[in-house]
């Protein structure tokens, strides 16, 4: 292993602390937890926004914090939920009256925590809805299953759900709006290379040289198949053609994100994006955004994630309107 | 059967003995359907409620189980944090005014913690998790009229050992599909600990 | 070796089509070339700014093109300086009749290759002028070598320059600012593991399990130390220590930037800049600013650097300024 | 000595065959004290050279050589391209409107593309670069009133030699330092090539 750490067991502790030491104008952990929150928190006359769940995803989701996106990010031990505690801790910073959205991945420890913090501040008299982002399509939904699971599509169930709670939507109109992002947002993932954690300084799972797995999750859950290191742009191909098969995208205007896992060079998230690109295009897909770079990550995994969200008009202004989170500054 | 605040204290104290015992094994179990964290989650969460429990004073076993349920849902993590935390708040609340427990109480508070579980959890027994533990201990205790300490855990243990050859739909090992089948689920061996501890507290009232 | 290109010898220009591709409403790639250039390039009434360097460097220079920083930037090959003839279209496309301002990183083949397509645009009629950034203390200064090398600080440059002449400055005013960043500001690295040439496949140095370079470059030229990996706080101090002994920084506003080199997780950087900012505040030594993220990589180089500029009150509001590049956003 | 447009293209041939030839040998020279890619640079920028200047018609021999600084200055990359690129530019200049170059136009040509290369690499002869093969030669060839093939690849030979104990002051390979000492210089090596293959020239004329 090699890391830049202290204590492995504090390297939750010491991050959080490094973000809000880094946007202190922006952001300030809630002593005592590992919660971030906007210094303006509670906003009077908003929806609280809060997120979270396990860390190794940076900058998800501390980073996304802020002005028109979220209002506050827990973070739990690496690829570990948060506890209910915790979340309630941020429910009740962000709560200005008007109600709490919480925006969760769909892991059975992160629903189960969150859900029970939902309880418990809803008990406190504070209202409280949610939504379970379910945008990878490589593990296959079905009733045997807690279903699928949540990756970076996340992003921009935060930007959208952000943006509405920004401009003074009602709760039920922050879940509505935060609803349509998760029926029109699908992603899929590859990895070259596993992630290490630093509690065990041991890989998550072993690759072959020269092999990669496709369909892999962001803690290294097993995905679809495992086989030789293909180019770019067959890359591209699989992870984009998986998408688009999930759901029909014909016609309409898209946003695209091309996710790096965490160690891939920018440089090869440029190439895989430019294959996307040219894909769409000839498929009559209308890109109405692009984002390119680190915004759901597996700590040192390498490999990439394509998303895909169909946009409606409304979601188009959202996804446009300012934010001044750090991690996604619009 | 009779159970007070100190036998609650007792049956955490061993259970926190059993789980730090066990720790390894119980992350080994849930590395082939999981993420290897279960030992470490329960180890880590158990160790805290002995810790807060031993050093209170309680008037009531509600009291004492509640104190348990916050400790475990805040430390334990994971997803077992908030299913074995709700299945002790679901207990402590059947137990509030209690200063003792008798039979009836007793089936009446783990009938409330098993069905808390599965509203958790989404969940019911045959899924390959912790339910498939506790429904099969729940059903002994309501069919007894005196459960003894060999009875519990042998039931306990079978239960556990029958996860082995169920498919995982509920929880990490779901995604694990078929090759779920073969392996003891983590959750059911934490809870087997659990209550071969309180069979050590029953064991020792009977002596 | 894992990477996901196709034709190694194609990679840079997949890069910067890709790069296109991303953001055709901010830049564009002059074709036949490897220039971004802004949209509006080149702007009425604005010196034109340009930069460059050998690629691997992702996101520079490119993610840099945007209004109030870069109007262009060049890619060489990886890790290779571009020819002047890329860097003379460059010029040509940003001239507005203002002159051209191009900062260069001290490197023998960028400052040759930059210098010869400055006399070749003279020889064209076009006023340019350049400044060289030499921030990294970790290599002494002599006569007898070419100087420091230049790296994270560049940023800095760009985004200060960028942004008075954005403003409308002058090509001597422009100048005038880059020169006083370049006095000012001061960078050390350090790197866990080297990076992958994508020609050969191979990585351009070695470094043992357990070990680590501290003062390498960002090409993996040699540092100052190989030793044993340490503790994050004790990197941060060290590199931290190095900046702060070669520059008169007590009782100033410093901006920071905790500079990922590629393949280190953003929780491993927040872990640095907590540290960072702990010794800078026991010194004394007001922070104005953080920036913490990949701004100047290696490609899939684990490390860090830290950079320090001291601030002057129009520095301040330069780096304030807007900027829609995408790679800094402000 | 006189060379016409068709021996320059010849020169520019066999130069790529060396450079290819010892494509690998070049870049492993510049691994110990540079980036590794001086070889890779120069194959590129030499296949260039003989795919353009191999395809055209030239009627002066300056014509020839502009043609190879242009395509060294925009293909070879690195310090090299502009270093060549100047060394042939400025060698081309001075034989703007000759057909043929005796040996004192050659000499002429050398001499500006050796001042050349020293201005635009703020650089002198004993830095461990290029020019510690080149000045060599130019020396050579002003005092040798028809300088022979062997003599001229001798001299270039041994120059390249003579830079691996020089230190490096220059370039990639002064921040290398002491450590530089003990390694041949990349660009030295390469000029022997390039000099070695205008031997090459000379020969063939005289046999
Ligand atoms: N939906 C569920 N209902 C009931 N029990 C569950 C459910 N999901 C998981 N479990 C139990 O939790 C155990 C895993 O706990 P743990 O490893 O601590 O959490 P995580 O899976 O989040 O790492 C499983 O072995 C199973 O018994
Ligand atoms: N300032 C300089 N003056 C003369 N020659 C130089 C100078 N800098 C570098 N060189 C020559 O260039 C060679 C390196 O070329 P190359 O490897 O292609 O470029 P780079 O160093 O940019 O990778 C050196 O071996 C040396 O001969
Ligand atoms: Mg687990
Ligand atoms: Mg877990
Ligand atoms: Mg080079
Ligand atoms: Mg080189």
């Amino acid at each position: 292993m090699k890391k830049m750490i202290n204590d492995p067991d504090r390297v939750v502790q010491d991050m959080t602390d490094g973000l809000a030491a880094a946007y202190p104008d922006k952001v300030r952990k809630i002593p005592d937890t590992t919660v971030i929150v906007r210094n303006d928190a509670p906003v009077g006359g908003k929806v609280g926004l809060v997120s979270g769940g396990g860390s190794g995803h940076e900058p998800a989701h501390a980073g996304y914090v802020g002005r028109g996106m979220l209002d506050a990010a827990v973070a739990g031990e690496v690829f570990t939920s948060p506890t209910p505690d915790q979340v309630l801790e941020a429910i009740k910073a962000v709560d200005a009256g008007e109600g709490v959205f919480l925006v969760i991945k769909n892991y059975t420890g992160d629903v189960l925590n969150f859900e029970m913090a939902a309880e418990l501040a809803e008990a406190e008299g504070i209202s409280v809805e949610h939504v379970v982002v379910n945008d990878d399509v490589a593990v296959e939904d079905s009733t045997a299953t807690t279903g699928r699971r949540g990756i970076a599509g996340t992003v921009f169930v935060h930007k959208i759900a952000g943006a509405k709670a920004e401009q003074g939507a009602s709760l039920a109109d922050v879940k509505a709006v935060a609803e349509r992002v998760v029926a029109n947002v699908r992603s899929m993932g590859m990895a070259l290379t596993p992630c290490v954690m630093p509690a065990s300084g041991k890989a998550g799972f072993e690759l072959e040289e020269g092999e990669m797995e496709v369909g892999i999750g962001i803690h290294g859950e097993p995905g679809i198949e495992r086989k030789p290191v293909a180019r770019a742009d067959a890359i591209a191909e699989e992870l984009t053609g998986k998408v688009l098969s999930d759901l029909d995208f014909s016609g309409s205007d898209v946003a695209v994100m091309v996710n790096g896992m965490g160690a891939t060079p920018e440089m090869e998230l440029f190439l895989i994006n430019k294959k996307v690109q040219s894909i769409l295009h000839d498929k009559g897909i209308h890109v109405y955004r692009t984002f390119v770079g680190d915004y759901m990550t597996s700590m040192e995994m390498a490999g990439c994630s394509v998303t895909l969200l169909k946009l409606d008009e409304e979601m188009k202004e959202l996804l446009d309107a300012t934010s001044d989170a750090p991690a996604f500054r619009i | 059967m009779e159970l007070n605040v100190d036998d609650i204290v007792q049956w955490m104290i061993n259970a926190n003995d059993n789980i730090q015992e066990n720790k390894d094994d119980l992350t080994t179990l849930d590395q082939p359907i999981g993420d290897g964290d279960h030992g470490i989650n329960m180890a880590r969460g158990f160790q805290e409620v002995v810790a807060k429990v031993s050093n209170e004073h309680y008037d009531t076993v509600g009291a004492v189980l509640k104190d348990v349920a916050v400790t475990l849902m805040s430390k334990v993590g994971g997803a077992s944090g908030p299913l074995f935390g709700t299945a002790f708040l679901q207990m402590s609340m059947t137990m509030k005014a209690l200063t003792t427990v008798d039979r009836d109480a007793f089936v009446r508070g783990l009938t409330a913690a098993l069905d808390g579980v599965k509203q958790r959890g989404k969940a019911d027994a045959g899924e390959k998790t912790m339910i498939d533990v506790w429904q099969p201990v729940v059903t002994l205790c309501k069919e007894t009229s005196d459960v003894r300490a060999d009875e519990l855990v042998q039931t306990a243990q079978a239960a556990m050992e029958k996860t082995k050859d169920m498919l995982a739909t509920k929880g990490r090992a779901a995604y694990f599909k078929e090759k779920s089948i073969g392996h003891i689920d983590p959750g059911a061996a934490s809870s087997y600990y659990i209550f071969s501890a309180l069979a050590e507290v029953l064991q020792e009232k009977n002596e």
